[in-house]
């Protein structure tokens, strides 16, 4: 283990606790925070992978066109994804809602229509 | 803790193990990036004169995955609306504005609704000029929108959700979200008449820097923009509406 | 690797785990408001100041606003 | 290409931006006209592509000296047969929901959000691509799923199919991401070349087994299937109908795209370990299902395990990494999808005129509905694998494969599965169109099919639905189909070719081969016997008592499988993640 991979090993942190979460998770809405915080552990992952030392942000509007920049195309995927993230948490935020109006409680448990 | 939690905490360990011990094999971090996301950093600049690389990525070089995720967040913001239309009590007609001025939420303190409502202005201009700028320097049409989006949200911190039902009532989002995401289409099938390609550049590409230049890249950035900001809101709203309900519902 | 980027990686590893662990769905969106500023600043620090914007506006604004609201519809009666 | 991407999203966005002033015939007939014309395009480029495949550099980044720089969209046989396998179905069950959806209804924009997103990845040369199109179907999938919020089941379906699904599609994007930095490009040609003869490293392990675990989950593999059934058996019939025939299929095809692009030339050296490793999967999927699908009482529930245990047959043509094992995979899915849809139609017009789906409450009352019955009866023995079914062709064709690499056995499993979904069905079929006992409890009113639209709605329903399984009857026996499915398969684990013509501009026509002869007398019989067998278990079955539980022959095994089906989404996490360690571990170990 050294420093050079600690950034991917957050994103796996990251993952896991989100996980972790989920699993041992008795509430929807919670749940759901732990999903969000287990996608931002590829955005961590897709910008490490993007990084390099000595090199600064793809943006040439006060910098010389000759600099070394980190990769732009990890940072377009990562900006979309947290945008759509954030409608995929918004919907499943309406399910939960929708369910609490249908069994008065948030837990998973408690939603036993489909078995078997 | 149930017997789900342990055998799932113990997965989730297994799982990591083979995670970590396969990560430490990658590339230290920072010691090179992808060959291809330089190549296309320097493209960005070199023949779209878009000094802001990742936008040039977003709406010209793989503007294709672009619209795929527009879609998505589209579909997200369709599906909400739905979702909680059904608990709204089917009731489709906008309220009457003087019962819409009862159904204020909790109580905002003077100062802080004040603060907030200074600070609207300001923000959703910021977001359109990020989402404006987007192919000269940093940001573009996706933070754009969420800035205006946060902006709506400080609408509701100000207690004022009668005055963003009026501002932005569902039915103005939808055709704005519309306007964004079918412009882009468009502005792609134009291309694609005109021989460019499925959103291809059919603009002057102009000088490096200026507002007018890159091409299509600012069009494509600004219906982002208004898609996202758009599709933001409705979720903001369409939230902000269910509270409210209750709300009035309560005694 | 940077002191900063060290603090923020540290930063964004205690807030991931603070998120997972608070059982309290209220002060759980608080945390992960927290989580949200953490990634911003760690996203500055990898030069990625576009995510970095979208991440700010997105999970330390407008999530939090929406869990809350979420939580408010639950907490007030929920039918 | 992106004609057949752009022209359902713009039909989408339009319809959302209407007046509600819009007459609905308007509506319908944009959304219908609009899938019609992918279905089209997409028919085209099927044509097209069985001369040479095809590529598009999407807005005219074509490569520069020989690497990719804008996105591929490739059509070959195989990719452009599923897009339009869907794009023809969507058309097909656009026309069932004509004039019966509220002006507000936001379901026809979302149906083809998801038709645009399906054939982007299909079409996808593009790892990133690959990911963004996956999770635009995706998105729009949940939404359709939860779309009648009024029921507890129906959001509970939702919410496991989106909350498991949004974990695959993570594990997913997390392994292109380490592809991709391993490569050093995400054109899925340029990942080919560039790590053939590179050999297993620990990159290329991570990204398979996180990419494989991602996909398992989209494709329903046991143990990530559970969402599968919950989504799909609350889900609108009309989109079940087209769920079932191409949403978990799509993802098997990606497993396969990617396994004879980017990983074709770093496992080379492992291809008995891997086959293997597949077909645990693939007969464990097909044998779960198939018993799960027997003991279920709601009859879309029934349809959706089916669906998984076929799909489980086709992973079988694919684990046997042979091309005749992708031809029949391809043949497999097409003659499914067909008649599956045709299935889900019948059971949501029973679901329209009689108000439930229930077997149990289906066997208490007094009339019959031989129509029905005969509609699903056929499906069933369609499922169990009879000809002239484009299930039995394929079928033919991954035994043959099986066969050739030594696993012969596969072929009895398939058999097997085959003839428990298909005596499921018939089960199903007799009790609706046969039973007519006057026990008391009768809760139908025969009269209701006069209700509700009647005569209309069942035109409107019953016509595509017999009109798709015909479809699979005909091409089923067709020789020119079968050569060009067993040409598409030879195409397909082309890998260099593949390379060729995507970042080199060489199209390369291949001699089409001699169709294979499907009706051989051992084929014919095996086919027979499965439904012989099908009908003695419904036979039996209908003998002993009508219930479900009668059926559940080994008891306690049963159950318990049954019990592991919980509807918990915290079970079904659980299940994710363990079984993403299995892949990942045993990857581990056989790639070394």
């Amino acid at each position: 283990m050294s420093a050079e991979h600690l950034p991917y090993l957050l994103a796996a942190w990251v993952l896991l606790t989100g996980l972790a979460g989920i699993v041992t998770s008795r509430d929807l809405v919670h749940t759901i925070m732990c999903l969000a915080v287990l996608q931002t552990s590829v955005h961590v992952l897709l910008l490490a992978i993007g990084y390099r030392h000595d090199a600064t942000a793809p943006i040439y509007d006060d910098v010389p066109a000759d600099v070394a920049v980190v990769d732009p195309v990890v940072q377009a995927l990562t900006v979309t994804d947290i945008v759509v993230g954030a409608a995929a948490t918004a919907l499943l935020l309406a399910f939960a809602v929708q369910v609490n109006k249908r069994t008065g409680s948030l837990d998973p448990a408690g939603l036993v229509a489909l078995r078997g | 803790m149930s017997a789900r939690g342990f055998i799932g905490l113990a997965a989730v360990v297994l799982l990591g193990a083979w995670l970590v011990e396969g990560l430490l094999g990658l590339p230290g971090f920072g010691e090179d990036a992808p060959a291809y996301g330089l190549a296309l950093a320097d493209l960005a600049l070199a023949e779209r004169n878009a000094t802001n690389a990742v936008s040039a990525v977003l709406f010209d070089l793989r503007a294709l995955d672009t619209l795929g995720e527009a879609l998505a967040l589209f579909a997200g913001a369709a599906a909400v609306q739905t979702v909680l239309r059904e608990l709204a009590g089917e009731e489709e007609s906008e309220p009457p504005a003087s019962t819409a001025v009862d159904r204020r939420p909790a109580p905002t303190g003077d100062a802080v609704r004040a603060v907030a409502l200074w600070l609207v202005a300001p923000t959703v201009l910021y977001g359109a000029y990020i989402a404006a700028r987007g192919h000269v320097s940093v940001g573009g049409g996706f933070q754009g929108g969420a800035i205006v989006a946060a902006a709506v949200a400080l609408v509701f911190l100000a207690g004022r959700q009668a005055t963003m039902h009026h501002l932005a009532p569902e039915s103005a989002l939808d055709i704005t979200e519309s306007i964004g995401a079918g412009g882009f289409l468009v502005v792609g099938l134009v291309a694609l008449a005109t021989g460019a390609g499925f959103l291809g550049n059919v603009l002057p590409l102009g000088e490096a820097g200026r507002l007018l230049s890159a091409g299509t890249i600012g069009v494509l950035s600004v219906l982002i923009g208004l898609e996202a900001a758009s599709a933001l809101a409705t979720l903001i709203q369409k939230f902000v509406e269910q509270t409210v309900e209750i709300r009035q519902e309560e005694p | 690797m940077t002191a900063v980027q060290v603090i923020a990686l540290l930063l964004v590893a205690v807030t991931a785990a603070g998120v997972a662990a608070t059982r309290d769905t209220t002060r759980q969106a608080i945390v992960f408001g927290a989580h949200g500023m953490a990634l911003t600043l760690l996203f500055l620090t990898f030069h990625a100041p576009g995510v970095a914007m979208a991440e700010a506006a997105v999970s330390g604004v407008v999530l939090p606003l929406l869990v809350l609201l979420a939580l408010a519809k639950v907490r007030s009666g929920g039918r | 290409m992106p004609l057949a991407i752009a022209v359902p999203l713009l039909a989408a966005v339009v319809l959302r931006s209407l007046p509600p002033s819009v007459d609905r015939r308007v509506r319908d007939g944009l959304a219908v006209l609009s899938a019609a014309a992918t279905a089209l395009v997409t028919a085209w480029l099927l044509r097209a592509s069985a001369a040479e495949t095809l590529v598009h550099w999407v807005a005219g980044w074509t490569p520069r000296e020989e690497n990719a720089i804008g996105i591929a969209l490739v059509a070959d046989p195989i990719g452009a047969g599923i897009a339009a396998l869907g794009a023809v179905l969507m058309t097909a069950v656009l026309l069932t929901k004509w004039n019966r959806e509220t002006v507000d209804d936001r379901s026809h924009t979302l149906a083809l959000i998801f038709l645009g997103g399906f054939c982007g990845f299909a079409f996808a040369g593009d790892l990133l691509t690959l990911f963004v199109f996956l999770e635009t179907t995706s998105i729009a999938a949940y939404a359709i799923t939860g779309y009648r919020p009024q029921e507890l089941a129906s959001l509970q379906g939702a919410v496991n199919f989106a909350l498991t699904n949004t974990i695959g599609a993570t594990l997913f994007l997390t392994g292109a991401a380490v592809l991709y930095a391993h490569a050093g490009t995400p054109n899925l040609a340029e990942i080919a070349e560039l790590l053939n003869g590179a050999g297993v490293e620990a990159p290329t392990v991570i990204a398979l087994g996180l990419m494989t675990a991602g996909l398992f989950t989209k494709a329903a593999v046991v143990p990530f299937h559970f969402w599968h059934a919950d989504s799909h058996a609350v889900a609108p019939s009309w989109a079940a109908a087209f769920f079932s025939a191409v949403l978990i299929q799509v993802a098997l095809y990606a497993i396969a795209r990617l396994h004879w692009t980017a990983f074709a030339g770093p496992v080379e050296a492992h291809t008995d370990e891997l086959r293997a490793f597949y077909a645990v999967f693939a007969v464990l999927t097909a044998g779960v299902a198939a018993v799960m699908c027997l003991v279920q009482d709601d009859l879309k529930r029934m349809l959706a395990f089916s669906t998984v245990a076929h799909l489980g047959i086709a992973a079988i043509g694919f684990a046997t990494f042979e091309p005749d094992g992708i031809a029949g995979a391809g043949t497999y899915v097409v003659g499914h999808g067909l008649v599956k849809a045709g299935l889900f139609l019948a059971a949501g017009w029973l679901l329209v005129q009689h108000g439930t789906v229930s077997l149990a409450a289906f066997s208490g009352r007094a009339y019959r509905l031989p129509l029905l019955g005969g509609i699903l009866a056929v499906g069933g023995l369609g499922l169990a694998g009879l000809p002239p079914f484009g299930m039995y062709t394929g079928k033919v064709l991954i035994d043959e494969a099986a066969e050739a690499v030594g696993y012969g056995w596969l072929s009895y499993v398939a058999l097997a599965a085959a003839a428990l979904t298909g005596a499921a069905v018939l089960r199903a079929a007799a009790l609706v169109g046969l039973r007519a006992t006057d026990r008391g409890g009768d809760r139908g009113d025969p009269d209701r099919d006069g209700g509700q639209g009647g005569q209309r709605v069942t035109l409107l329903i019953l016509v595509p639905a017999v009109a798709l399984m015909a479809a699979s009857a005909v091409i089923g026996p067709l020789p020119t189909f079968i050569a060009a499915a067993e040409e598409a398969g030879e195409r397909f684990v082309e890998v260099d070719a593949y390379v060729d013509a995507v970042l080199h501009g060489e199209a390369v026509a291949e001699p089409r081969p001699e169709p294979e002869d499907i009706f051989t007398a051992e084929s014919l019989v095996e086919s027979a016997l499965a439904a012989l067998a099908a009908l003695i278990l419904v036979a039996a079955s209908l003998a002993i008592r009508p219930t479900a539980a009668a059926l559940a022959p080994l008891g306690a095994a049963v159950g318990g499988l049954r019990r592991v089906h919980s509807g918990h989404v915290g079970d079904y996490v659980t299940w994710l993640v363990a079984g993403t360690a299995a892949i990942g571990i045993t990857l581990s170990t056989l790639l070394r």
